[in-house]
């Protein structure tokens, strides 16, 4: 079984609101340093195959497919032994 | 061979001329860009105006026709109603969530602009058939992003109308119809008024987001469409929340002269336009306008579509009023400049200028009329004998078969996920003719409606937009409320083709009688060109959205069958 | 009988709660914003109403937890004041551990917003004391985020202190997965503490308390608190 | 500046609807190895700070505050110059 750990983000140019609401809270909470916040999705997916090259293009695809909208969004990805 | 920058924002040659000859020289770079995002289809109206003056406006209801943000009509008791329709198409088609709640938005803030409370929603959406995954998709966003954006804002979504056709698949509608309450002497208005006064930038910061959305907005969708957009723009239905407070609670004191929405072509639609409508000038400084991103430049200031943002033109000496509600709220407010005498806009940057036009020329785009020609479908539908269609043997399969059409069937499960009840003033809810809400502390209440059959108006636009405004008007003479006025959504193909021209003006033709006949005025509406792909043209679709008054709210009656053993009776023709 | 009604920038039943204690059923209310720390003094009891506190982008109800009004209340609850969140409230209430467990998004991953039978299973608290146990009743819902989940600890305790007030329910009063509209862990609509004066339910009694809205199954919410209060 | 990948999971026992959502969708995709599917958030905070010890406290805090609902979930971070 493999894992991959899958990050899905977006784009610099496209404004992230959810990200300003968490930045404006971690202010007002004290953390006077942080300068900005994105906000991403972070999916795991198990895989029930052994040969890793595999599995990238696998991941690759789905990515592309159905878990990245690259209208707005990017991705990048892990892949390890679980 | 290398494009010009006159083709580079959209203006043709002959544009371009004119422009040289208003400002009795060469603009530049920015001036250009300024008069391209104005003069395009969707801000300029370029096509359409010399038609849509023939509507009928007026009425002993109307307090605010066309022109405005928009439109108001009188419902008595000193209360009013303001309500418009706004498109949102190109945007969905690309990023459907998105696409469709910054639709939403933008039409909430339209209403509250002029004073009004929002207080209801309603939403035309016309896809392709279910059964591609594409078209899919597109429901499931733009479905979740009206719901995402009108729910989180509080505003019920209380009505609407969905229909699924092959001919939407490339270039699906996303009509988006607001509806607000106002007393009737606290009206405000667009304007920039008043010499000195200050003008401020409220809401959001700025962005690259939604950079060219006008000129989008302006085209056929085309596989580059995706490309041609910097970005997609996102909405902030928190953000929205607090500024429609914030702007309700300024209204209560009388800081405010003007105020607009900053819609497509952002700071630069409404700054001419406040300015155009008052006969002032305007001047403002792009240094001080808040930013999100490093580096913008003027241009990109001056065009960004970022959403929740307001100019706000306020009395001399009563700022402080300004800065204190917004900071209650936790919202930006800046003076950018102030209104002048000269009849300019003026853009500055760091006090240096950069742009100087006349604010008139800018909100003033050419007007055309282009060659019409009558498609053949009409003649061709006029042919048609209903009576060639023959008797189905088996009716119970007939019903089956149309009760399992999604164009007929129960939009239950749209408008579930549409918070149709907040502010507990819905009282026939979605799923029934019109819906209608109450007015707490009065015994009044309002119906509303949306509509329209893209179907018949390609076959025959002139009868079919007729048909449309007859459905509006039964449903909500079937509540019990009495019809007052529309708006309109128009949406068509691309205008420079004569068939599609000719829908469109027979679109006119045909409202213009309806609205007389029904005495239901336009209050003002939309007109959204270009919903084309290479596969061709959508069917005319005009969407008509109508109001009604009911004095007496507990006479409403809904759809549903009341009790065991009561008669059912047919009646009309 | 003074009730409170706390009002976060984002929040959209506010006046929704305001005019069901005003002019429903006919006791004092009052605004509290969100930035105020005064003491909740004069108060009988404080509502949390629904809405999206601060847009509740991160988690519902995540970032109302740290506003100013919040300790107020939790200082008002632990002194025994009755304090009701409805929807978002009830969100707030949990992230604020005023309330166990906490509310994911439904399961079937959209909005709904529908009429809802939900059944009374504790008639012995502030809130619901003029129900008759196992009655059912129509609380509209309209959440995206009312899936509630706990741990199987926690929920033993819930049980056996009778802190499961509301569940999901069919008009017959039938709990099963059919019947529950979000996938909440036991059909739970609605859970009071130990102490049972500070009360989280999903559905919305405010859109139910008035004939003319179609139904006044909720409206007993609040006659309830007011009953409760004038008997203590 | 330091940048601060955090990853906020749901914890094993609390069920994931969206991630069985996407489950079921990479299956109908033809993805059928995939065995399960977690989603979680992936929030990247950008740091004014150069000390790698004190950034990590922060954000550790940060994610006990705010970021993370013990109730349901659990976090854990990396940190990285920019
Ligand atoms: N997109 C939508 N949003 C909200 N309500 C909708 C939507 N589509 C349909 N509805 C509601 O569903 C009911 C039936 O719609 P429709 O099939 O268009 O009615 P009719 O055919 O009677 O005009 C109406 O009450 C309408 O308001």
């Amino acid at each position: 079984m493999l894992k991959a750990e899958i990050f899905v983000y977006l784009k610099k140019s496209i404004s992230d609101p959810p990200g300003i609401a968490v930045l404006n809270s971690l202010k007002s909470l004290g953390f006077d340093n942080v300068e900005k916040v994105r906000m991403g999705k972070y999916i795991v997916v198990y895989l029930n195959e052994n040969d890793i090259e595999k599995a990238k293009e696998q991941v690759k695809l789905m990515c592309e497919k159905l878990l990245c909208n690259p209208v707005m969004e990017e991705y990048k990805f892990n892949i390890s032994e679980e | 061979m290398k494009k010009h920058l006159y083709e580079e924002v959209g203006l043709t040659y002959d544009e371009y001329k004119m422009i040289v000859e208003i400002l009795g020289r060469e603009p530049n770079e920015l001036e250009l860009n300024l008069f391209g995002v104005m003069w395009s289809e969707h801000c300029g109206y370029k096509n359409s105006k010399a038609y849509l003056k023939n509507l009928p406006t007026k009425g002993g209801h109307i307090l605010q026709g066309p022109g405005e943000n928009a439109g108001i009509v009188d419902i008595g008791d000193g209360y009013a109603v303001c309500f418009k329709v706004e498109s949102h198409n190109h945007p969905s088609a690309v990023e459907p969530y998105e696409g469709a709640a910054t639709g939403v938005g933008g039409i909430i803030r339209d209403i509250f602009t002029m004073g009004a409370r929002p207080i209801a929603l309603l939403d035309s959406l016309k896809f392709g058939n279910l059964n591609d995954n594409r078209t899919k998709y597109l429901f499931e966003g733009v479905v979740a992003g009206i719901a995402g954006y009108g729910n989180c804002v509080g505003i019920p979504t209380v009505g609407g109308e969905t229909t699924f056709d092959p001919v939407y698949k490339n270039n699906i509608l996303v009509n988006v119809m607001c509806v607000g309450i106002m007393k009737k002497d606290k009206i405000f208005k667009g304007v920039a008024q008043g010499v000195g006064n200050s003008v401020f930038y409220v809401g959001h910061t700025t962005g690259r987001d939604g950079m060219g959305g006008a000129t989008f907005a302006s085209t056929d969708l085309t596989a580059e469409s995706e490309e041609k957009r910097s970005a997609v723009q996102v909405g902030d239905p928190f953000m929205e929340k607090l500024l429609l407070e914030a702007c309700l609670e300024l209204f209560q004191t009388d800081a405010v002269v003007g105020i607009q929405d900053m819609g497509a072509a952002g700071l630069t639609s409404s700054t001419c336009e406040t300015a155009a409508r008052a006969g002032t000038g305007i001047e403002i400084d792009v240094a001080l306008v808040p930013k999100r991103e490093e580096g913008m430049n003027p241009i990109e200031i001056m065009l960004s579509e970022s959403q929740e943002r307001m100019l706000v033109i306020v009395k001399k000496e009563r700022e402080e009023e300004v800065y204190k509600i917004f900071e209650k709220w936790g919202l930006h407010a800046v003076k950018i400049g102030r209104v002048t005498d000269d009849g300019m806009l003026r853009v500055l940057d760091n006090g240096k200028v950069l742009a100087e036009v006349p604010a008139k020329a800018l909100a003033h785009a050419p007007a055309y009329v282009r060659e019409v020609k009558e498609p053949a479908i009409i003649k061709e539908a006029e042919k048609f004998d209903v009576y060639s269609i023959p008797q189905p043997n088996d009716l119970n399969e007939v019903i089956c078969k149309m009760i399992s059409n999604p164009n007929l069937a129960s939009k239950e499960y749209i408008y579930r996920q549409y918070d149709h009840m907040v502010r507990t003033d819905t009282v026939i809810r979605p799923g029934h003719d019109a819906s209608l809400l109450r007015i707490k502390g009065t015994k009044k209440g309002i119906a509303v409606t949306i509509d329209s059959n893209g179907r018949y108006c390609y076959l025959n636009p002139y009868e079919g937009v007729q048909l449309v405004l007859a459905e509006s008007y039964r449903n909500i003479v079937a509540v019990g409320a009495k019809p007052l006025a529309i708006t309109d959504g128009l949406n068509f193909g691309n205008p420079h083709y004569p068939e599609i021209y000719y829908q469109f003006v027979k679109t006119i033709e045909g409202m213009k009688v309806a609205c007389e006949y029904f005495e239901t005025p336009v209050t003002g509406g939309n007109v959204s060109f270009y919903n084309q792909s290479e596969e061709g043209a959508i069917y005319p679709t005009p969407v008509i959205g109508m109001i009604g008054r009911i004095d007496d709210i507990e006479k409403a009656v809904d759809i549903s069958f009341k009790n065991e053993g009561d008669l059912v009776a047919v009646i009309g023709k | 009988m003074k009730f409170g009604v706390v009002v976060f920038p984002g929040s959209n039943c506010d006046s929704d709660c305001f005019h069901v204690i005003k002019d429903v059923i006919n006791e004092d209310v009052e605004y509290i914003w969100h930035d105020s720390d005064e003491k909740l003094t004069g108060f009988d009891c404080i509502i949390l109403p629904g809405g999206f506190s601060y847009g509740d982008y991160l988690r519902a109800g995540a970032i109302a937890r740290f506003s100013k009004v919040m300790p107020r209340i939790e200082e008002f609850a632990h002194n025994g004041g009755l304090v009701i969140g409805i929807c978002n409230g009830f969100q707030i209430l949990t992230e604020s551990h005023l309330l166990p467990g906490a509310l994911i998004r439904n399961k079937n991953l959209k909005f709904i917003c529908s009429d809802q039978y939900v059944k009374v299973v504790n008639t012995n608290t502030p809130f619901t004391n003029l129900y008759t146990k196992g009655e059912v009743i129509n609380l509209p819902i309209a959440h995206g985020e009312g899936n509630y989940v706990v741990d199987e600890e926690t929920l033993k305790q819930m049980i056996q202190n009778q802190q499961i007030v509301l569940q999901y329910c069919d008009k017959y009063g039938n709990v099963n997965d059919e019947t529950n509209p979000n996938g909440s862990i036991l059909s739970i609509a609605g859970v009071c503490n130990k102490e049972k004066n500070v009360f989280g339910l999903m559905p919305h009694p405010e859109r139910s308390s008035e004939k003319i809205l179609g139904c006044e199954d909720g409206k007993r919410v609040f006659l309830s608190i007011v009953n409760f209060l004038k008997s203590r």
